[in-house]
């Protein structure tokens, strides 16, 4: 079952002078989940694109079945059995088709599906694929009315359905919660029992230690460490890509200052129950809660982007009710929000521009803005955020996914606030720079409140004082991150859970 | 409210009808219905070529100037060179397929916004067009630049294409350019509909780095959508080549904004939000009932470029405003 | 007046008119021309407006017989598409007259304005003004029926005076056409500071030349020789150190006036003859200053035969007030 | 490479510059300078005003009809209310604000697309400047509908908008237009590239959602966008009037299509790839040298057409396949 299905030799890439691949050789046997670890923009996303046929390699060697395999497009690949789930999610789905047509896209791409659209065929072939994956999903529905986790588990289901040789997953589950991961991983265990190469790669220790039979660990542009056997040295493999030890996260609660937020009867959504919340200075708290428990509608409502149905918040002592960010900014609560690509990247910019843009106004003169000051900003926030680039003035579309991220806390992270609230902070971002991030976070929470929305516990753990689970737009249970018993909050997670997907089609 | 999304349009349609046959003497009846159509057949064609350029994310600026271009070949071609009304169509919509190639590749292969190759294309065909005849209109008995006389005349088979009339219900009712119209739109309709080029071409027009990591050859497609439009612009061209029954060039400069509209209104019918033929059509027909009914009412010209205009901003305002506010929040 | 059948009762009368070209000054006041015939003869009048697209005006030719006119003005167009058409109007036993455009049939009369004539008369007041040895600018677009018939005004003296030099053509129909030909104007003139007269034989044409030879400053070194005339062309012709030297015209609204008299008259079975010309009249700079003409009006006042063209006329033919 | 992307357009533009002087007679030297600026100054300003629209992810396709309402309304103004050239000024660009305002409402509250938006805008106006004068030009001594007679005239200071010379180096060289044109090319350039209002615009332009999400408002941004191209259309019909001293019946459409010409090829400049008032200015420039130029050179209106076009397509080419081979990729 172990032979070696693609074997890449000495493969170079570089952007301009920027060598990003030297010289990397790497195989993957048929039949094995080979996970690539690596920090953020040690290149393993380039190296997803020149398998996919996104990118030309500068030099090297690709064999595929013991075939020269050079892809001039993404659909070569495809045809040559190299199916791919690409970081950015919006590379993945098309927001004015169907769901339908979305999981079948590749299939329509492919010169033998006839001319006509065989409608009822492609719904019942699309019911099919979605139930596979365990989505419940109405497939007529327009993708734009998704949210990103759909998104994702469409261009995955899509992906896992086309019969792959090679199965390529960049970061599958950095908008999913723990069930619908492990509805993927038993996806994936099949296809590789099946015998399909599956190339993986995540900065989640969990899915990792899940999945993984392989361990490929990748620093610089370089293979640094290969990892196979019956037991995984998981430690090593970290070790390898980060090319030190990385020491663990310590949290020490701090005493609460002043109240900051304090909500009562807030009620999120019409049907769901209301609740009550106080939040302190210094205080960093994390909610997490499983996939449309209604995390970022509590974060939303918070930035003046939802309007609740009923209750009251207040800050500081006096009434808040924002209507617009703008409001919200004024009063001093910020957000990052999740789905950078849609909701902060702006591409047309450098890490410069990106950076400084809501808060602009400190950086002109009579609206003039000052470039050199700016810089100076930004110049810091890539020194204290350890951002891989080549300079404050790259545009932003050249970083890696996790980089991108970084670039966006920064933009936040540059000014006072009194209630900071980062919704899916860590997406995407490597293990050590979770942790150097979580450690800014706390450092800088002295004055302000902190609220930190994850889906995954480890994420909370790492960085909250405290932890709340949401369920079904309303908080469900409430933990002190001191000697917390993992199993009580994976049930209290869960175990409110109503049938998975129930909770999206209820309000679809 | 459902219901005034995608109904709202139409209604519309059908009000303005109800309106114009009720004060518009002359306004009701098959005739009148034929003229209508005829009066839009040439612009919903352009229309429907930039429907497809719309659906893969793009627009054709030029297909105005193609039309023209094809009218003034055709014209070249039976008079000055004296040839078959065959070998003029061939050669119409050849050079339309060309050009809707070279505007492709412009666009896929060096990157040209679309706006701008098209643009630049328009510009250089109206200069194109002129070149051979230094500027006049083709005639038989036309003077050409070398001092001889054209002795070609435009084949009646070609005359055909734009004036036969085909009986139904009435004797010599249904004009020519009114059966390309239907024919064509119902092949645009069905292609964008109801296969799988269609919708890959929709795709695109959503998400083009999507669909291109999907498999889809994102290239072929966008230029066959540039193909497509320049040749239906070719047929418009020819229509009315045919109607005139010389190449005038002065004829045409509306076609452009008038197919641009049409096309635009389509978002608007059955709540589309998108480019769609079908929407492009009653687009058409839109435009085509209300100057028609205006006319009959003895409006003056500047008064039915303003009611154009005002019902055409209340429509939209219409459709969108509730389309909006039902897929509501931000 | 008492007019003979079936005039004599107008009410029950209906024509239409059928129009190529309604955009500009020109159109709009022959339109008006049209209407005040009408309604001095009291018929109903329907304008039918094709807004410069011939297969629609082909079309509304047909419609104006669906609606059961009793006659028709075709006014402008081309002959290649209004040729059935108007045969199918007489088929129709409707009469019809074509103002500016050949229908090719016996039965329709043509109304002129002479645009040969136009074009001749303001090139002799050159010659005259200017003696026949001169270097000349142009403005010319082909392919515009009524340029192309100046146009040959234009070969033809060119032909006989040999001292006439056609140093520069320019021309668009690019609009707002006067700007956009002064721009060209402006580089000819920059390129050729010894062009002496500028021949632009249409009203927007001449505005053109003159906005760019007051900006060139070159008013006094040129003279300009056009056709037709507005009010604002008045104003220009009679500006202090004006270039613009003469202009030759037939009163638009005339025109109108004459198309629908010969329609009347042939509604009453008349003959209105094969071709009936309104003649042009030569409108100089120095008659508009010693006159103080400042508009049409008054340009109508103190030259009758532009107020008025006496052909079309019967006796019982009512007139317009004036 | 970098070096051709980012000059190449601006060597083209030189190397233009160099062969007419050459080849063509008088078009060398500081008038001729100056009458090619004065040829452009007019769609130079339209075309920033685009550009401000473009840069927030619009377009406005209603500039060449405001601009002739503008005309309309001034000559109005002046020759049939016999008001001060002040109160004309004043009134034309109240309008523009407010058509501005009008097509940014219509976009950002009900969510009508912009094409669609400001193309009902379009036909809007186009009727609705002919409506006062029932389609005739605007002048001294004109017959209104009513029979009277305007006794107005335009107001020589207004004139003087159109036609005044400052002195620059030669004695009465520089007109006033000329002057607009580049002071307003540098207001629209620094606030674009200077001020955090032109960043917020091109932040709107690039991810609406993001712009939106770090506190900036956009709806607001927009419809500032939509007035400023309202306010500059109009300031250009007032030149427009000033020139031509008086109120022209046209639809505008030529103004639009050069506008925005100059506003798409103001991508390729200084390799922007973006909208750019540097870039626009450049792009007004360029179509004005190469028409004069060609003029000068007696060449026929139909070649002027198709060398336009010829050019900016070989420009076009030039720089984006270039840009786009540098940022990779197959
Ligand atoms: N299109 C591009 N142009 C220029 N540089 C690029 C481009 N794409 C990637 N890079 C650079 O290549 C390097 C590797 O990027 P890549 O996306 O492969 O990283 P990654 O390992 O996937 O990181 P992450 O974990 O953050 O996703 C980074 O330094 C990035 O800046
Ligand atoms: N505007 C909307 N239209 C339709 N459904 C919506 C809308 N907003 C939210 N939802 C749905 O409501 C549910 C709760 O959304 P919310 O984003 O608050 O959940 P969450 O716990 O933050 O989930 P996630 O992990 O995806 O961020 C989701 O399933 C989402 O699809
Ligand atoms: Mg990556
Ligand atoms: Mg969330």
């Amino acid at each position: 079952m172990n032979e070696t299905l693609c074997d890449l030799r000495g493969v170079d890439k570089s952007f301009g002078e920027n060598r990003v691949l030297k010289q990397l050789s790497l195989s993957l046997p048929a039949g094995s989940v080979t996970v690539l670890m690596g920090a953020n923009g040690a290149g393993k996303s380039t190296l997803v694109k020149i398998l996919s046929g996104v990118h030309a390699r500068d030099g090297g060697s690709i064999t595929l079945m013991g075939r020269e395999f050079a892809p001039a497009s993404p659909s070569e690949a495809i045809r040559a059995g190299v199916v791919t789930v690409h970081q950015n999610i919006n590379d993945g789905v098309i927001p004015d088709l169907d769901v339908a047509s979305n999981l079948l896209i590749d299939r329509l791409a492919e010169p033998g599906y006839g001319f006509f659209l065989k409608r009822r065929q492609n719904y019942a072939e699309a019911e099919r694929i979605a139930s596979q994956m365990g989505l419940a999903l109405n497939v007529r529905q327009p993708v734009a009315e998704l949210g990103v986790a759909d998104r994702q588990l469409i261009a995955i289901a899509r992906a896992m359905a086309h019969d792959p040789r090679l199965l390529i997953l960049d970061e599958p589950t950095s908008s999913l919660s723990a069930s619908e991961a492990e509805r993927l991983f038993l996806l994936i265990e099949r296809l590789s029992a099946k015998g399909v190469a599956v190339l993986y790669i995540s900065h989640r220790m969990s899915d990792i230690r899940r999945i993984a039979t392989r361990i490929v660990s990748m620093r610089d542009g370089e293979i640094s460490g290969l990892f196979e056997g019956d037991t995984l040295d998981y430690e090593g493999a970290v070790n390898a890509m980060l090319g030190q030890r990385m020491s663990d996260a310590v949290i020490s609660i701090p005493a609460p200052g002043k109240r900051v937020l304090e909500i009562s009867g807030l009620q999120l959504i019409e049907g769901a129950r209301p609740f009550d919340f106080n939040l302190a200075e210094n205080e960093v708290v994390a909610v997490t809660g499983l996939l449309g428990s209604g995390k970022s509608a509590f974060a939303q409502s918070l930035f003046g982007l939802d309007q609740p149905v009923s209750g009251r918040i207040r800050i500081d002592g006096q009434d808040y009710r924002v209507r617009t960010p703008q409001a919200a900014i004024a009063r001093g609560v910020f957000m990052s929000a999740k789905d950078r690509a849609n909701n902060a990247v702006v591409a047309d910019f450098d890490i410069t521009r990106n950076m400084t843009l809501p808060f602009l106004s400190r950086y002109a003169k009579l609206s003039f803005v000052s470039r050199a000051k700016e810089r100076r900003t930004a110049n810091d926030m890539i020194e204290a955020l350890s951002i891989v680039c080549q300079g404050e003035s790259d545009s932003i579309g050249t970083l890696s996914g996790g980089n991108q991220q970084k670039v966006m806390l920064a933009r936040w992270l540059a000014e006072e606030c009194r209630l900071l609230l980062l919704d899916e902070p860590f997406q995407g971002v490597d293990i050590r720079a979770r942790r150097d991030i979580g450690r800014k976070i706390r450092e800088t929470a002295k004055n302000r409140g902190t609220l930190v929305f994850v889906s995954e516990l480890d994420e909370a753990l790492e960085v909250a004082d405290r932890i709340i689970v949401m369920s079904e737009h309303s908080v469900a249970a409430e933990f002190r991150n001191e000697n917390v018993d993992l199993n009580e909050i994976l049930t209290a997670v869960t175990g409110a859970v109503p049938p998975a997907g129930a909770a999206r089609t209820a309000h679809a | 409210m459902d219901l005034a999304i995608r109904y709202g349009f139409l209604a519309l349609l059908v009000g303005l009808v109800v309106f114009f046959s009720v004060f518009a003497n002359g306004f009701a009846g098959p005739r009148s219905a034929v003229f209508i159509f005829q009066s839009v057949a040439i612009t919903g064609i352009l229309a429907l070529g930039v429907t497809c350029t719309l659906v893969v994310g793009g627009f054709d600026l030029s297909i105005g100037s193609v039309a023209t271009s094809s009218m003034m070949l055709a014209a070249y071609m039976m008079v000055v060179l004296e040839q078959s009304a065959f070998v003029a169509i061939i050669a119409c919509l050849a050079m339309g397929a060309l050009i809707g190639l070279i505007n492709g590749l412009l666009i896929v292969k060096t990157k040209v916004p679309d706006l701008l190759a098209t643009l630049g294309m328009m510009f250089l065909l109206v200069g194109l067009q002129r070149i051979p005849t230094e500027g006049r209109s083709i005639a038989t008995g036309m003077t050409l630049p070398d001092g001889s006389t054209a002795e070609g005349s435009f084949s009646p088979l070609f005359l055909q294409l734009g004036r036969h009339r085909f009986d139904f219900m009435l004797d010599n009712l249904l004009p020519a350019p009114v059966v390309f119209l239907v024919v064509i739109g119902l092949l645009v309709w069905v292609f964008l509909e109801l296969t799988r080029h269609g919708r890959l071409m929709y795709a695109i027009g959503s998400n083009e780095r999507a669909a291109s990591l999907t498999g889809t050859n994102v290239n072929r497609y966008k230029i066959v959508a540039y193909m497509i439009s320049g040749v239906l612009a070719s047929i418009g061209g020819m229509l009315l080549a045919a109607r005139l029954g010389r190449g005038d060039i002065a004829s045409g400069t509306n076609l452009l904004l008038d197919a641009v509209a049409a096309a635009l209104i389509g978002f608007a019918v059955l709540g589309a939000a998108k480019p769609n033929a079908f929407g492009t059509s009653m687009g058409a027909l839109f435009v085509g009932i209300l100057l028609q009914g205006l006319t009959m009412m003895n409006a003056p010209y500047y008064t039915q470029d303003f009611i154009k205009g005002l019902v055409l901003v209340i429509a939209l305002v219409f459709t969108f405003s509730l389309s909006a506010r039902k897929s509501g929040g931000h | 007046a008492d007019m003979p059948a079936p005039l004599d009762k107008p009410g029950d009368v209906k024509i239409a008119l059928v129009r190529y070209l309604s955009t500009g000054d020109f159109f709009q006041a022959y339109l008006s021309g049209v209407e005040k015939q009408a309604a001095a003869l009291g018929v109903d009048l329907r304008v039918l407006d094709s807004r410069q697209d011939a297969a629609l005006q082909a079309d509304m030719v047909d419609q104006a017989i669906a609606l059961g006119v009793d006659g028709i003005i075709i006014q402008h167009g081309l002959t290649e598409s209004m040729k059935e058409a108007a045969q199918r109007a007489v088929d129709a036993g409707i009469k019809v007259v074509a103002f500016d455009v050949d229908v090719q049939n016996p039965a329709v009369p043509q109304i002129e304005q002479s645009d040969y004539l136009l074009g001749k008369l303001a090139l002799e007041q050159a010659i005259e003004d200017n003696g026949t040895e001169w270097k000349a600018g142009y403005v010319y677009v082909p392919g515009i029926a009524p340029l192309d018939r100046r146009h040959v005004a234009w070969e033809e003296v060119k032909k006989a005076n040999p001292g006439i030099e056609e140093v520069a053509q320019i021309g668009t129909l690019d609009n707002p056409i006067a700007n956009s030909n002064a721009n060209q104007a402006r580089s000819v003139l920059q390129a050729n500071p010894d062009i002496s007269v500028f021949f632009a034989p249409y009203d927007e044409f001449a505005k053109g030349v003159k906005i760019a030879v007051d900006e060139a400053g070159m008013s006094q070194d040129i003279k300009i020789y056009s056709a037709d005339v507005s009010t604002a062309d008045i104003s220009a012709m009679r500006e202090p150190d004006s270039a613009w030297a003469a202009t030759v015209a037939t009163n638009p609204a005339v025109v109108g006036e004459v198309s629908v008299r010969a329609l009347a008259i042939m509604l009453t079975g008349g003959d209105p003859g094969k071709q009936v010309v309104v003649p042009p009249t030569l409108i100089t700079q120095t008659f508009l200053v010693d006159n103080d003409i400042k508009n049409m009006e008054e340009l109508s006042a103190k030259m009758p035969q532009f107020a008025h063209a006496d052909v079309a006329m019967t006796d019982w033919m009512p007139l317009p007030d004036r």
